[in-house]
């Protein structure tokens, strides 16, 4: 069972709260959830909107197309209507409103909207895109939001424009009442929201009210719950993550999609430990400082990390250019810190709040000069958590900067995970080559077989750091052998992770072995496996899924055993060029036959990602998806 | 890894530098304070001042870190591990031509740091070119024409931008300069002493025979006193501090030009809000037993609990 | 190439908010003054305020750039085109965060340049942090905690670091505004405008309703004059302009507070030493005539000539 | 006849004009010259030296062994005596000057040079370096620089410490002697450079102490000079290219080795030009600025440019870092700016004043986000000044930024040639689509075939920019629809340009067609060529030398054929990865059978090329080479 709901309307006008207090309404019954949450690069007015599956089952991606559109204002209608497949949910209101009369609508949707409609022959207004619904065999629900609040209002005693605030709420518990749910779990999951009386009251009140309107239209089994539940976003995956890793200081400049991660750990400042000489529980501080511009975080946290603290910032792309003289300066003092790169829509400020993929290859590149890069892309939100984790134990082992790459689309997506599947417990610290140094003198970068020198902290020892070409102690030198040596040492240690760490750790497999495989990274990992499991249901295709997790050091050898004999290879990924592809290309020397490509700043549905896999095996070479709103 | 004897560098600044003033002043006043240098973190920019960590005569800890950002790398230091004694040493080009933004900026947090910057009005190691401190319409060695910046005075843009401490010293004048470092290095708070460095090699205005005459201490001015004691008196001291660092010409002051120890260090504002920030250092913090995290994330979970 | 109508675009700004204050009283004064529109280039950063150009109701040319560097991009146009009139349109964390380090360095320059500071106190898109002007202990809507750094005063600021025009405006008194900037876009030399703009939605302290009780006018001073009229008297009106600066409580100054049009514009130094600059404007000069260049390379050649 | 000479001694004691001068008198007989400047990040005191290559025909490498060393300090005799083949010439004063009284010298030369010393069982000093040359063969010419000196003071009756500064020309004086060649064209070189009375009486003087006291120990048939020839280096070439290709404006951040080439500007900030109107000769300027930083340097020259100004921006790798973020602004907005990108030893500060090919990538990937990137990578000064009016012509076409690759290698080499090599009458200027719009109104990115929308300036109507995705207006705006269209017309400019630049101006080729290619990029192009030469000359050995000149857009289709049915593939680069070869492989599938690599930050020199190679053929996979003091 599957189910995709979708809410729209003004940003700023508590779409998400409403979101959220279905999702907790819907969690508390056991369902599953993933859901995607897009918005303008505004505070105020623009079409913002949230998209939810529902499911008995582990959900992990979104779709395109949605059961249950929610709306009750005209720019939500104009939107999505194209979208709609079982339900629309409108206020009777808007019916009469003309697209033209909508002024936040963007003029290219506008144009774009009236084409279509003009086309059908149908009205440029509400009614217009209703009556392509309905001619679509989607069942319409008008809501009179208007009495609903008339209705709230003398019940409650307040003013009207009070009342309107409880139109949100409204809109879900249609959408919940047609899902024939329980309603207790919708009025506790309000009472967790509201605190302040009168918006408890106020939306009770409108449920109350909705229930005795609305007739169920699904009969949903309840599934129930067996495990222990979190919905967790993105951002916040990797701010606990970064939390059980042992951060202990964070920098960062505000930015969408990274700063909600900062602020979350902001308001986590103090954290409990246990001492491990003590048996005690402490509380320790998280140093985060909000910078004066991304320069200054990535040094800062570099600092950080040179006395010892597990150290980040997080930041997303015209932050994390910023940070490339930086983080040059942290590879060549081997400097384990780690950068969570939100990936956004680019170039330059790009769409700021919508998603993309394509700053793979500078994240692997970034920087003049050569020193070793590790980086990895989470595919989820377990891997999120995970991968924060990871990514300081990387870090640390091997001394150099660490690029968490996490896209817009998992940074704002909310998905239910069960938490056992965080693995908790398997959970290892590993701080590398950590010493007190017993001399107080120090060679900081001694040379060793695997490039890896013994790393004492700032205050422990005397030592030099320098972002010049340095002799072992960390004094300038531009001796020419020393030179060849030292820049070796550095370069060594990717070698040595390379050895070091599993190639199996670093490409994760889906599905048997096949002659068709699916390269995948990142966030369109979950729409990719469910268009495979759907693919594979309905046709009895068999696809191998391969995620690459980590791309420096890149698994080059068990992907080229694993492409070695496909014969089809569909790259799946969010940019124009193929990133991921070319970098297949370039290390295994194998190239994908095919592309499924996505820069359009929305998620991938998994309807899309099917049909676009369709399209490839039956011979696009290039398919191009534009999906989302 | 061997055995280590420590010995000092060959200095590679030119024969009569000033730079080698500020190292002086700058090594005595660690000594006299008796400072452990093993919790003392030098941390300087790009440029010939950038170098200071690297000639130390007497070991320290040295983070030559890149050009204009040495505040940023001081500032994760300290925050990081407040324990430790944080120096800056930057140029005139480092701190205030590309790294004026996060000079200006550390000054709203009054991070417990000093600053020194060595003034010699000349980009140095890139070979002469107008720095931000040099006069419009003055011509040094290596300029094709005269400047055509206007200066920025660091004094005046210190105080502006909200440093507790701001001082002048010159750097043949090695006595007076440890003094102000001395006042500096031990206490709470940003500090910053402006130097005056004569470059002889690209410099040929501001050289040692120029300031040799033109040199003298506030501290010498009956009326002098720079210190805020009140809250009320800081707009009035400021304004008057400013009004002093404009004095440049025939004679030129050096020392205190204001203090106001009553502003809180940013380490006492974060312990505030976080009491732990005192008890436990973060970078200190074991967040590790036996290859596993120690960290307690219960509550974390339950608050994302569905 | 289709036929085009202008038509202004829908403003997402949020209702209230201080930024429509100040694009009426920009558009007035460009209206009043009579510029030439289309010689007109309106420059900004990133963030609500960084919007504005593409918000004008009248066609003009507008170049959003990044966030912090507006200033940079502003000093590009009008130096290669020099018979541009710019305008820079920008955040106080813009101008004076990530982009301090450019408000300062161009003020050595007095590009004649005019720079609007959008001053709400906080950063609005991306959801109300705080901004550099924000001040130590103020917890505005969206903080989860008071404000722990200090402010920067902007006129303080940008007096030293030597604007010839410094004033402040309020968004709600677009005459008076309006007035400001007809100074500033009718001059030569780097102009400051601070604005003081509410954002009603993150910054519930800085309200309209904060700012109407407190906004008085420097002009209705008796005894204001800001005005540097001969070089000796700069020092005194910089430092009694910086101590007005830093009235801010019952009482808030808006209007002139620093003014001297004795320094040069870098448009007028360049000059000095390359006099073709004022006859050819760079951006102008045919440089390929029949697609060959036009540029003569003889004398450039001779010197190399071996 | 090729012969090599250098001279040593510490930074800021006159040895680049000693060389100069040297260089001068060379080419006034004719002889072709290439010369290389090594020196420390520092400004005096540290060890420094001038590499020269003298020839009859036209030079284009250095070599690292030298026939002729000049020397008057202990320090130049530590770092280069086991490099001299031929003759010694050295200060009799400094013959029992300790190793280790030798302050300046870095301790790990110091060791290395003990070491060797120790193990031949000779004295660690001068005397034993001498010894170890007398045992190689090499003829030591022993100067008594005091003496001249005070006979230089005698004469002219000025103190010892002015004659002092003759020493210098006293070096060179003795190296011109011993190769037989006549006197006045020292003594006119002489006097083209110092026009101070005193220094150029002073020089003359110790020409003539040094000509009654030095026997010719070369006797060369002196070439004469057929055809006009300039002497430049790298950085001059660069901005007299950049100045004929119509420069109006450069920004820049002082940055060794990229401010030379600014400051070459500014100094001829006024330029005469022809008006095309008035067919007048007229002035213009060219506005130069001083930035704050890299972040103010690429975003005035990107608006500068705006306006229609050709305009630049030099640097080198940790400006080029910071520039990250403006370019992407650059690219976002379709705007014509040329960087000229000086590659030094990385990563971070690295190795500031010396050469290095290790930025490749970065410069392929720099910037968040994708956008169409130009990279031209210039072989040797003839390249470097035209391509810096390609760079031009190149962004004005696809209206994109262009990054022109040089290296220190080439900034600091000074090479002679011949004026028609710059081919100035063929040299054109193509402006691309730049229109003055009849219309106020109008739509800066308008779709079109090629991408390329017709390009009006600032001022010449109304128009908007933003780095925001943005509409054919340049209005921001997040649509899907438009957002796809929008990226693919950027991406397309590049395919546009693949379409029209000639492959065969992006890959240059030297020899027939073979069995082995060798492919290289940049600096190195000289030394291979010559390293090739000699192999040919030697062992009749065939092999076709590939120089990749532009980088992107690739020249993938025309590379291939050339790679398809090589056996051997040998690839020449200065860096650890193998930069071009990885790019190779990724954009022709065809990867280098070998490599010869080198980042000590020394130039190569066509003597290790060589032995490179013949390791390479001779079965050694990676050969790296650690050449230069
Ligand atoms: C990002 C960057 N840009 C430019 C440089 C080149 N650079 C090295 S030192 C220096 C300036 C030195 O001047 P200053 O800071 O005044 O120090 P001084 O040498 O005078 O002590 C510059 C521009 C660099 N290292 N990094
Ligand atoms: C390099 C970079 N870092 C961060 C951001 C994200 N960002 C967008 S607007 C903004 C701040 C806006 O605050 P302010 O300048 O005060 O403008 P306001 O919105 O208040 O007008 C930030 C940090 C960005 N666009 N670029
Ligand atoms: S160039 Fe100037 S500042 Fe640098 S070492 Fe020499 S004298 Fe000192
Ligand atoms: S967030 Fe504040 S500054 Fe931004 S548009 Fe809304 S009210 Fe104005
Ligand atoms: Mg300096
Ligand atoms: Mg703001």
């Amino acid at each position: 069972m599957r189910i995709s709901w979708m809410i729209g309307g003004a940003q700023g006008s508590g779409i998400d709260t409403s979101a959220n207090v279905f999702g907790n309404a819907l969690a508390s019954l056991g369902f599953y959830i993933y859901g995607n949450r897009e918005y303008y690069s505004n505070i105020k007015g623009r079409h913002s909107y949230f998209n939810l599956t529902i499911s008995d089952v582990r959900a992990r991606s979104i779709s395109n197309k949605v059961d249950i559109l929610a709306s009750f204002d005209a720019e939500t209608v104009f939107h999505h209507f194209t979208d709609v497949t079982r339900i629309a949910i409108y206020n009777t209101d808007v019916v009469n409103t003309s697209l033209y009369n909508v002024q936040s609508i963007e003029p290219e949707v506008a144009e774009r909207v009236g084409k279509l409609l003009e086309e059908k022959g149908l009205e440029k207004s509400v009614s217009g895109a209703l009556k392509y619904m309905e001619s679509n065999g989607v069942k319409l629900i008008p809501v009179n939001y208007d009495e609903v609040t008339k209705e709230v209002a003398a019940k409650l005693k307040v003013p009207l424009s009070v009342a309107e605030r409880a139109k949100n709420t409204t809109a879900i518990a249609v959408s919940y009442a047609l899902l024939g749910l329980p309603k207790e779990n919708l009025t506790r999951a309000i009472e967790r929201t509201f605190k302040q009386e009168t918006f408890l009251k106020l939306n009770e009140i409108a449920v109350e009210t909705v229930f005795s309107l609305v007739r169920p239209e699904f009969s949903l089994p309840i599934p129930g719950k067996a495990k222990r539940r979190i919905q967790v976003d993105g951002n916040t995956a990797v701010a606990m993550g970064k939390i059980y890793g042992g951060l202990e200081f964070q920098s960062y400049y505000p930015i969408t999609p990274a700063s909600d991660e900062s602020t979350y750990i902001e308001a986590h400042q103090e954290v409990w430990y246990e001492d491990p000489k003590t048996g005690d529980k402490r509380k320790r501080t998280i140093v985060v400082v909000q910078a004066e511009d991304e320069l200054a975080a990535i040094n800062m946290a570099t600092a950080a990390a040179l006395t010892g603290a597990r150290s980040a910032t997080a930041t997303s792309g015209p932050g994390f250019s910023l940070m490339a003289e930086g983080l040059g300066w942290a590879g060549m003092n081997e400097v384990p810190v780690v950068v969570t790169f939100y990936m956004r829509g680019g170039p330059s400020t790009g769409l700021p709040t919508r998603t993309s993929q394509a700053d793979l290859k500078f994240a692997l590149n970034v920087g003049h000069g050569e020193f070793p890069k590790i980086v990895i892309a989470s595919g989820d939100h377990v891997e999120a958590f995970q991968d924060a984790v990871l990514a300081f134990n990387l870090a640390e082992k091997y001394q150099t900067p660490v690029i968490h790459l996490v896209e817009k689309a998992l940074a704002n997506a909310y998905s239910i995970i069960d938490v056992e599947e965080l693995g908790l417990e398997k959970i290892k610290i590993d701080r590398g080559k950590l010493i007190t140094p017993s001399d107080h003198f120090y060679q900081r970068f001694a040379f060793t077989e695997d490039g890896i020198s013994p790393r004492a902290v700032l205050g422990d020892a005397f030592m030099y750091y320098t972002g010049d070409e340095h002799n072992v102690l960390g004094h300038i030198s531009e001796e020419p052998v020393n030179r060849t040596k030292m820049y070796q040492k550095r370069m060594k240690k990717l070698e040595t992770a390379d050895r070091e760490i599993p190639e199996e750790e670093r490409i994760k497999l889906f599905g048997e072995d096949s002659r068709v495989a699916v390269i995948t990274w990142g966030s369109p990992k979950g729409a990719v496996l469910d268009a495979i499991d759907e693919l594979e249901r309905r046709g009895g295709l068999k696809v191998q899924v391969i995620q690459l997790r980590i791309f420096s050091p890149f698994p080059s050898r068990l992907l080229k055993k694993l492409l070695e004999d496909k014969e089809v290879i569909i790259d799946v990924e969010g940019n124009y060029e193929g990133q991921a592809g070319e970098i297949v290309k370039e290390k295994t020397g194998i190239e994908p036959t095919h592309y499924v490509l996505k820069w359009n700043g929305r998620p991938m549905a998994r309807d899309e990602v099917e049909e676009g896999l369709l399209k490839a095996l039956n011979g696009e070479r290039r398919v191009v998806l534009n999906g989302g709103a | 890894m061997a055995e280590l004897e420590w010995k000092p560098l060959w200095n590679d600044w030119c024969p009569g530098c000033g730079n080698f003033g500020i190292l002086n002043a700058e090594q005595l006043a660690i000594q006299e304070l008796g400072l452990d240098t093993k919790k003392l973190v030098i941390v300087s920019g790009i440029g010939c001042s950038g170098k200071t960590p690297h000639f130390f005569r007497i070991p320290i800890t040295g983070v030559h870190t890149l050009h204009g950002r040495a505040i940023t790398f001081a500032t994760g230091i300290k925050l990081s591990n407040p324990s430790l004694t944080v120096i800056v040493n930057g140029g005139d080009g480092d701190l205030l031509g590309i790294g004026v933004g996060h000079f200006v900026s550390v000054g709203r947090r009054n991070v417990s740091l000093t600053v020194i910057l060595h003034n010699n009005g000349v980009y140095g190691l890139t070979k002469g070119q107008a720095s931000p401190t040099l006069k419009r319409g003055l011509k040094t060695k290596s300029l094709p024409r005269p400047n055509i910046n206007d200066d920025v005075n660091p004094i005046t843009l210190a105080i502006s931008s909200g440093y507790t401490f701001v001082a002048r010293g010159y750097a043949y004048d090695v006595k007076h300069l440890k003094e102000l470092m001395k006042m500096a290095f031990s206490r709470k708070g940003l500090s910053l002493i402006e130097v005056l460095q004569p470059c002889p090699t690209y410099n040929d205005i501001f050289t040692k025979e120029y300031f040799d005459k033109r040199v003298y201490k506030l501290d010498n001015l009956p009326d002098w006193d720079p210190v805020v004691r009140r809250e009320e008196e800081k707009g009035e001291k400021m304004s008057k501090a400013i009004l002093k660092s404009m004095e440049w010409g025939e004679r030129i002051p050096i020392g205190v030009f204001y203090r106001n120890d009553l502003v809180p260090s940013f380490e006492e504002r974060i312990a505030e809000s976080a009491k732990s920030y005192k008890e436990v250092i973060p970078a200190k913090a074991r967040i590790e037993a036996n290859g596993s995290p120690t960290t307690i994330i219960e509550d974390i979970l339950k608050e994302k609990e569905v």
